[in-house]
């Protein structure tokens, strides 16, 4: 298959290769080195795309990042990336594109008929209407305007490729390879320093590549860089953002030039990297005029005419003309002649140049003082109009079918202002620059104004070397730059040619200078007003080429320089970037990690269901096949810890060892209640508070030793209240000598709880009298368990004799297999999470639902334990009228009227003539197996007096309303005593 | 000048729209106001509008540092909703939404309010039971509120993975009422109407200086000059402290960072407001097609407008594991809002101890939707020198009193909200 | 991202660390009322500049560090322990 | 009955063998039976437990980063106050007997073995497998061996100790996070190859 407007030499492209690919169902051919533009200019396809409003034809523009109309939508099925730069995506073999943001096919797309209706399209008129009727804007405007805006189609399916993050440091990160940023890159590695050289382009070099008499000299300063082994050279990597301290964020394509990534391989890295010192190296963007037709398709930046046909090989027209207003375009017109096009005429409006001179010697047509006022044509250039700088009219026509663009050059100093730089503007380049520094970063080369390869290589060398100077290293020696004579860059202020017919500032939103005079006029006069009103330089290409030309359209109108008026603030990122990428590989079922107890395996051999708690696994309930359904699992787990014995792993509660001569002392004040009486051997029930006097946490604590406290959390608080005891030893009583550690991982814990619990305790424990009198409730006690050291507690959740054992980790399987088997005569059942809630409602203990940041000690009945003398966190501020009214809900006990009414946590009580007014709401709600039917928990405004009274549980979200009795929270044994049996 | 309309677009077309006029004028400050507000934001705004609509006070001034509309009333992800568990931010929530619903016709502008629905996502039974809470609090309140299980989350939003996650989805609570609007067109049309009634909008006008005589307010100093008034209202998210500090008073407020991030423009793909209860993260999708999406602060004080790397990738990394599908489009732009953070998540309106001078502030990351019923409430403030009822909670010394208003139970930790 | 130059371990990423409040409010002792206590946990200078902050290495060296930091450029100019004291600059 | 060999937390998925890509310079790890306690100096007592440690292990307390090793056992510094104290798996509690008796009134120990596990990764792929996760800088002129970090990777909070030059790492992470974060190990090394010994 031919491809015609292919040189035949020339170029990084490996003619002897050749790959396939389709455009809009069409196949072509390519060669490596090509990107899908470079191959669909090959082959003359000039047509890649509609624009966003007005669906305008649209062609390739540039031949980079600042792409904005050449968007396709890449590969197929999961793998469509819409929006897909067609000048950076790297050919393959196989590649499958298509135009995207048309309504039939790309060359009658009818969506085009809205140009016809574009004078009533202009900036924000869809502020001023579509507000009548009221009901229309969601039922027919706004699915209307949805439809037709947007770009390209996302394939709605998941992403199958994997992605990765990484982390790098470094004495230099050298920003872009082209001549600058290789030469600071060698002069920063010969010093010794450890450098970065990260390029977004597959090969580096930047415009070296467009220079074949200089290929030897990027050769060799790639091969010293290479032979350099602290020096990385990063290919296909992007740094979108540079952050605060020296930290820079960029994505490397690790795999997006193949068909699919290789086993193993991420699609793509996204790298945070610290750096000591930055050089910016980024080159520039090339600008656009304003020229009513500035966006036909053949309508190209010169610079990326230039790259065509150097680089890729490949002839962009036959027949061009170039508008440029500065020396530095005009490489554009001899490399299209080189390239054997017919170069029709150059327009400059100027009166005189040396490269308008050079041109005129090598027999082009030089329209010096002119401008370009037009184009014709419609899907494909065909002509140009060319008149005197300001004159009226149409001017004189010129068949072509491309036409190189130039205004001059914006530096990209996107890094830079986001790394706090100032822009300032230089009134020769008509461009902003990066300012003073903020952050230990310096620009070099053409982003800095620098233009000429020579001197930006040699702007890079001393950049690299005050670089690598100021991160410690001595100068490096100086090595050969590339001699290339350098054109004049300082272009003709010439922003808009003013005419009939669409000029655009921002081609791919559409937006026309007549746009940007419309918002002055509508009082959208600053840069930053204007850009939200217009959504001028807001597409994908974030205004590379067009934001200064709009904003200068705007400071004519204001009767400003456009020094004053500036350009909007730069944010991350300078170019798009994937979300996969920014997400890494923590995401779906790694989204955060799983935590697993030691007895993981011992639950999933058991059939556990599991539950989400925290980050912890838990098991839920263990169905069997006779239960019909899981509330039969459920119900038969909590009925064998009631009536016979249950085991149950509880080695997710936090568990911390407090120790030293002040710990008392600390506990006391951490704790609403006293701990240092508390004798050592025993356990007890505690409270915290936060200093605002809201429960934080409560759980049971032990003195093991005189000075030696194990200190256990609920598993939601476990991380908190670690911080929550570091804080306050570190800010409030430093003076305390106390040490923390977090022995969670060390202890795994299991619950043996039910009239036979001392049976089964004593058949696989050693070491203790279990007897009432020599173990009572609250006694701990070192002991061995089925050979294992352990730690055994006498404390009970459930509200049934309870202990509780503690043991180090690795020995969790043996010890619940022992208590297993000394239980198996005792009818002992493993019971979940879910019976061990059913246990602790019936038992009134309060949990998570309650403890849930919004109640006081008050609240849950608990006020009594708040001791009287001594400070402790929350003791002042508890006192606050508000949290001691007595109109708060408080804590009680709820049963349903009727047993067979289901009940739910989170409906809200209502008294039965209290005009749905909500008195207060279903914490916890379970069946009960004590005595059946539906029971709760809830806070209740003035609770107590309303024990025993009726109130209705309203769940207006379900339809329900279920009549409930207010009873005492302690609904199963009130008076304590099977706990103490 | 004339309000818009379709007539006169269609007038305007024909006449190459040269007939178009500054949407709010451009006056110099006058010696003196009625009242001044301080902030030309939508809240700044909004208050205006609601003193010269409601009350019939139009001898206002709203002054502002720079331009309208470019504090948090531009960088916020355009979220609105009344889906509040405790009775005063349901209330004060609701009247917002209900201002929100005509604000198009109040204001004579289209704020392209779409409501589109907000979903909540909840992963277990604690969330589930929390949701419930909150739903029904609602529902009782008048305020619509739906419960929806995982065909119902599937049919409201099918992107979502139901189930490969780290944590399946159980279900979602909905507000249907909720949804976005276009946040620049908020303070452009709260401005323009305000405008309209007398209002004078004052940009590039820094407030310096309180002007105090006997403990009462007289006026400000600006960068324009001395402007007197015998009321002053701030609306100055993010730069409170800075404010109140120059009336002599402190006030329980942090200032922190928000990211928001937007990506590539993209034909329909989300049809409702979705926010992840299992990582912080929300998101939807602009009219333009952009897929505007948050997460959670960035974490310490910062006046920066400024985000950092960490957050933003737990932003990401939450997006594609709530909507697998995300992992191939890119994210175009991010920026940072600074928000005004309260020990309780709950804003103030009210007096403060400065008599004259009063405020709407503290709207942590809830302001935007906030915006027509804090002016409402902070005009209401200002003309009758006390609160309505639907802001009589948000006082600065509830935590004096010991009455907080903390939705969620975090304490009182500003970089918890 | 901030670096943040813990004495213990050098500089570390902000993503080992969690803030913790304003470092210049002290928790009244055991005489302190509910004004004192208000002041300590609610009342804030916020100032836009330099501020003493609590930074915890949470998942370095779990040492609380009291570290100096302006509010807008986010610059640390000094970082000490706990007990260490830390002048606030003028703005 | 008598003390079984305690449950490795590794156990369930650490698979001998080779794993990932096929390579010659594969990410080599080993799983060493470690006991360890955590020993937190009293307050003021820092000078006398640094004598107590040089005469009962050998070994002089290391300052801020750093680890020193004794013939049979290594103590890492991992937080003010605190180090940990490593050795090879012995009789159950007896790393904690020993240094509780050492250190008797000089610190606190909390005996760790079952609460904290070690992986070692070495070869020449070590580094850029960890910079797939670390934020921190290995890199010879910033790292070296006796150099110790605590960090977070992958959301596990993980003790980094370069052992050797070679170069080898012990990585020490939470028992109950050790799934999780030798899942992210082994999806991090797979470009490289694993070989699990």
């Amino acid at each position: 298959m031919s491809q015609p407007h292919r040189l035949p030499t020339g170029g990084h492209i490996d003619r002897a290769t050749r790959l396939a690919f389709t455009f809009d169902g069409r196949r072509y051919e390519g060669h490596p080195g090509d990107t899908l533009a470079s191959a669909l200019l090959a082959n003359g396809v000039r047509l890649v795309g509609r624009s966003f409003k007005y669906h305008r034809p649209r062609g390739i523009f540039s031949a980079g990042v600042e792409e904005p109309n050449a968007l396709v939508e890449l590969r197929e099925g999961a793998r469509r990336e819409p929006n897909t730069r067609a000048t950076v995506i790297e050919l393959f073999d196989g590649l499958v594109a298509q135009s995207q943001n048309r309504r039939g096919s790309l060359a009658f797309d009818w969506m085009a008929a809205a140009g016809l209706l574009a004078p009533w399209l202009g900036a924000g008129f869809y502020y001023k209407t579509f507000m009548w009727p009221a009901a229309w804007w969601e039922r027919v405007y706004e699915p209307m305007i949805r439809r037709a805006a947007g770009l390209g189609r996302a394939s709605g399916l998941p992403d199958p490729d994997r992605y990765e993050a990484a982390h790098a440091h470094c004495d230099v990160l050298v920003v872009g390879a082209g001549a600058a940023g290789l030469a600071a890159a060698r002069a920063a590695g010969a010093a010794g320093a450890r450098v970065i050289l990260a390029e977004q382009d597959a090969l580096p070099g930047g415009d070296l590549l467009n220079e074949p008499a200089l290929e030897g000299w990027r050769r060799a300063a790639l091969a010293a860089l290479d032979a350099m082994p602290e020096v990385t050279v990063m290919p296909r990597t992007t740094v979108f953002g540079f952050y605060d301290h020296g930290v820079l964020g960029a994505v490397e394509r690790v795999s997006d030039h193949l068909p699919e990534p290789p086993p193993h391989l991420p699609r793509q890295r996204a790298w945070t990297i610290r750096a000591r010192e930055v050089v910016l190296a980024t080159g520039a963007h090339e600008r656009l005029i304003a020229f009513p037709g500035n966006d036909r398709p053949g309508v190209m930046l010169a610079g990326a005419a230039r790259g065509y046909a150097r680089r890729h090989g490949v002839r962009a027209g036959e027949a061009a003309v170039l508008f440029a207003t500065h020396d530095g375009a005009y490489e554009a017109a001899h490399a299209m002649a080189e390239a054997g096009a017919r170069i029709v005429a150059i327009v400059d409006p100027r009166q005189d140049s040396a490269a308008m001179q050079r041109a005129r010697e090598a027999g082009f047509d030089v329209r010096a003082g002119s401008e370009v006022c037009g184009t014709v044509g419609h899907a494909a250039l065909r002509g140009v109009s060319v008149r005197r700088v300001g004159a009226a009219g149409r001017g004189d026509a010129f068949a072509a079918d491309l036409l190189m663009v130039s205004g001059g050059w914006n530096p990209a100093v996107h890094l830079a202002s986001m790394s706090g730089a100032p822009l300032v503007w230089d009134e020769a380049l008509l461009a902003f620059i990066p300012g003073a520094p903020v952050q230990r970063e310096r620009s070099a080369g053409a982003c800095r104004g620098v233009h000429g390869i020579a001197a930006a290589a040699a702007d890079g060398a001393a950049a690299g070397r005050a670089a690598a100077e100021a991160a410690g290293f001595a100068a490096s020696p100086s090595f050969a730059l590339p001699e290339a004579p350098a054109a004049d860059c300082r272009p003709f202020a010439l922003w808009e040619v003013k005419g009939r017919g669409k000029a655009f500032v921002d081609l791919q939103d559409d937006v026309t200078a007549a746009d940007m005079r419309l918002a002055h006029r509508e009082g959208f006069s600053h840069i930053e007003h204007a850009k939200r009103y217009t959504t001028h330089a807001m597409g994908t290409d974030q205004g590379k080429s067009g934001g200064i030309v709009g904003a200068a359209v705007l400071a004519e109108a204001r009767g400003e320089p456009v020094a004053r008026v500036g350009l909007p603030r730069f944010r991350p990122y300078t170019a798009p970037i994937a979300w996969g990428a920014m997400a890494g590989e923590g995401v779906g079922r790694h989204f955060q990690p799983t935590r697993r107890t030691a007895l993981h395996a011992v639950h999933d051999a058991l059939g556990a269901v599991w539950l989400d708690a925290g980050i912890w696994k838990r098991p839920a309930y263990y169905p069997r096949k006779e239960d019909a359904d899981a509330w039969a699992s459920v119900l038969r787990e909590a009925r064998a810890v009631r009536e016979r014995v249950g085991i149950c792993d509880v080695s997710t509660l936090g568990k911390i060892l407090v120790e030293g001569p002040d710990a008392a002392t600390f506990l006391d004040r951490i704790y609403a209640n006293t701990f240092s009486t508390l004798p050592v051997g025993r356990a007890r029930y505690g409270l915290m508070l936060r200093e605002d006097g809201i429960v934080f946490d409560d759980g049971t604590t032990s003195r093991i030793g005189p000075e030696s406290w194990f200190v256990t959390t609920t598993t939601a608080q476990a991380g908190p209240v670690m911080q929550h005891l570091e804080f306050h030893l570190a800010s409030a009583w430093p003076e305390l000598d106390v040490s923390l550690a977090s022995v969670t991982d060390q202890w795994a814990a299991i619950a043996i709880a039910g009239p036979r619990a001392r049976e089964v305790v004593a058949g696989f424990v050693q070491g203790i009298d279990l007897s009432n009198e020599a173990f009572p409730f609250m006694a701990v006690a070192d002991c061995t368990a089925a050979g294992v050291p352990a730690r055994l507690f006498r404390i009970s959740f459930s509200g049934e004799l309870a202990y509780e054992i503690a043991m180090p980790a690795g020995y969790a399987t043996h010890v619940w297999q022992a208590a297993m088997a000394a239980g198996a005569a005792h009818g002992i059942e493993p019971y979940g999470m879910e019976a061990l809630g059913l246990l602790r409602i019936e038992k009134g203990h309060v949990a998570g639902p309650e403890l849930n940041g919004q109640t006081t000690a008050q609240d849950l009945g608990l006020g009594r334990m708040l001791k009287k003398k001594g400070d402790f966190i929350g003791r002042v501020l508890a006192q606050r009228p508000g949290l001691t009214d007595p109109s708060r809900p408080r804590l009680v006990g709820l049963r349903s009227v009727d047993p067979s009414r289901q009940i739910r946590a989170g409906s809200h009580l209502l008294l039965p003539d209290g005009k749905g007014r909500s008195e207060g709401w279903i914490t916890s709600a379970t069946r009960s197996v004590v005595e059946p039917g539906w029971i709760g928990l809830g806070l209740l405004r003035e609770g107590e007096a309303r024990m025993g009274s009726e109130v209705i549980a309203a769940n207006p979200l379900m339809g329900e309303e279920v009549r409930m009795r207010v009873v005492s929270p302690h609904m199963h044994d009130p008076e304590n005593i099977r706990v103490r049996a | 000048m004339a309000g818009y309309s379709g007539f006169r677009i269609l007038l305007e077309g024909l006449r190459g729209n040269s007939g178009w006029r500054e949407a709010w004028r451009k006056p110099d400050p006058k010696p003196s106001y009625d009242v001044i507000i301080v902030g030309g934001g939508g809240h700044g705004l909004a208050t205006a509008f609601y003193l010269a609509e409601v009350h019939g006070i139009r001898n206002v001034a709203v002054l502002e540092r720079g331009l309208i509309g470019q504090g948090n009333t531009g960088r916020n992800t355009t979220i609105v909703r009344s889906n509040y568990l405790l009775p005063e931010n349901n209330n004060f929530y609701e009247h917002s939404l209900k201002l929100w619903e005509r604000l198009e016709q109040s204001l004579g502008y289209n704020v392209m309010m779409s409501q589109r629905g907000v979903l909540n996502l909840f992963h277990n039974d604690a969330q589930r039971n929390a949701a419930m809470r909150r739903g029904n609090s609602m529902r009782l309140n008048g305020i619509d509120a739906e419960i929806l299980d995982r065909e119902g989350v599937k049919a409201m939003c099918p992107l979502v993975d139901l189930d490969n996650g780290r944590y399946p989805v159980m279900g979602g609570l909905l507000q249907r009422r909720g949804g976005t609007a276009r946040h620049d067109a908020v303070a452009w049309g709260f401005a323009h109407a305000a405008d309209a009634r007398g209002v004078d909008i004052i940009e590039h006008c820094e407030v310096t200086g309180m002007i105090l005589e006997g403990g009462a307010i007289q006026g400000v100093r600006t960068t324009r000059g001395e402007i007197r008034a015998p009321k002053v209202g701030l609306a100055v998210a993010g730069h409170t402290s800075t404010l109140t500090a120059m009336a002599g008073f402190r006030v329980p407020i942090e200032t922190h960072l928000l990211q928001a991030f937007v990506s590539e423009g993209l034909k329909p793909l989300i049809d409702c407001v979705v926010t992840f209860g299992a990582g912080h993260f929300y998101i939807s999708q602009s009219d333009k097609g952009g897929l505007v999406f948050g997460g959670g602060l960035d974490g310490y004080p910062s006046y920066g407008q400024r985000g950092t790397l960490p957050e933003a990738e737990h932003v990401y990394a939450a997006g594609v594991s709530m909507i697998p599908a995300l992992g191939r489009l890119r994210g175009l732009r991010s920026w940072a809002g600074v928000m005004d953070m309260t020990p309780d998540g709950s804003p103030y309106i009210c007096r403060t101890p400065v008599r004259g001078l009063y405020m709407t502030a503290g709207w942590c990351y809830g302001g935007f939707k906030a915006t027509p019923a804090s002016g409402w409430c902070h005009a209401w403030t200002i003309a009758k020198d006390e609160p309505h009822s639907l802001n009589a909670a948000f006082t600065l010394d509830r935590f004096r009193e010991g009455r907080m208003l903390d939705e969620r139970g975090n304490g009182p930790h500003f970089w918890a909200q | 991202m901030l670096r943040i130059p813990c004495p213990h371990c050098g500089a570390r990423d902000e993503a080992e660390f969690s803030y913790r409040g304003d470092a210049t409010v002290t928790r009244p002792g055991a005489d302190g009322d509910i004004a004192a206590f208000h002041d300590y946990l609610y009342t804030r200078t916020n100032p836009r500049g330099w501020q003493v902050e609590w930074w915890q290495h949470a998942a370095g060296c779990r040492a609380f560090l009291k570290v100096l930091r302006h509010t807008v450029t986010h610059e640390i100019r000094a970082v000490v322990t706990a007990t260490g004291t830390l002048e606030v600059p003028p703005a | 009955m008598s003390a079984p060999e305690p449950t490795h937390p590794l156990a369930a998925c650490a698979t001998p063998g080779r794993h990932g890509a096929p390579g010659d310079a594969p990410l080599r790890v080993t799983l060493p039976r470690r006991d360890m306690v955590q020993v937190m100096a009293r307050r003021g007592r820092e000078d006398a437990l640094a004598e107590a440690a040089r005469a009962a292990f050998g070994l002089a307390l290391p300052p801020a980063g750093q680890a020193a090793a004794a013939p049979d056992a290594t103590a890492v510094w991992i937080q003010p106050g605190h180090w940990l104290f490593a050795a090879p798996r012995g009789m159950e509690g007896a790393l904690a007997a020993r240094a509780a008796a050492a250190f008797a009134g000089l610190a606190a120990v909390a005996d760790q073995s079952h609460g904290r596990t070690t992986i070692a990764v070495s070869g020449p792929a070590a580094r850029r497998v960890l910079a797939r996760g670390c934020r921190l800088d290995l890199h010879p002129r910033a790292f070296g061996p006796g150099r110790a970090a605590a960090t977070q990777i992958a959301h596990v909070g993980c003790l980094i100790h370069q052992t050797d030059e070679a170069p080898v790492f012990e990585l020490t992470v939470f028992a109950t996070l050790a799934e999780p974060f030798f899942h992210w190990l082994m999806e991090a090394g797979a470009q490289d190859g694993v070989l699990i010994e």
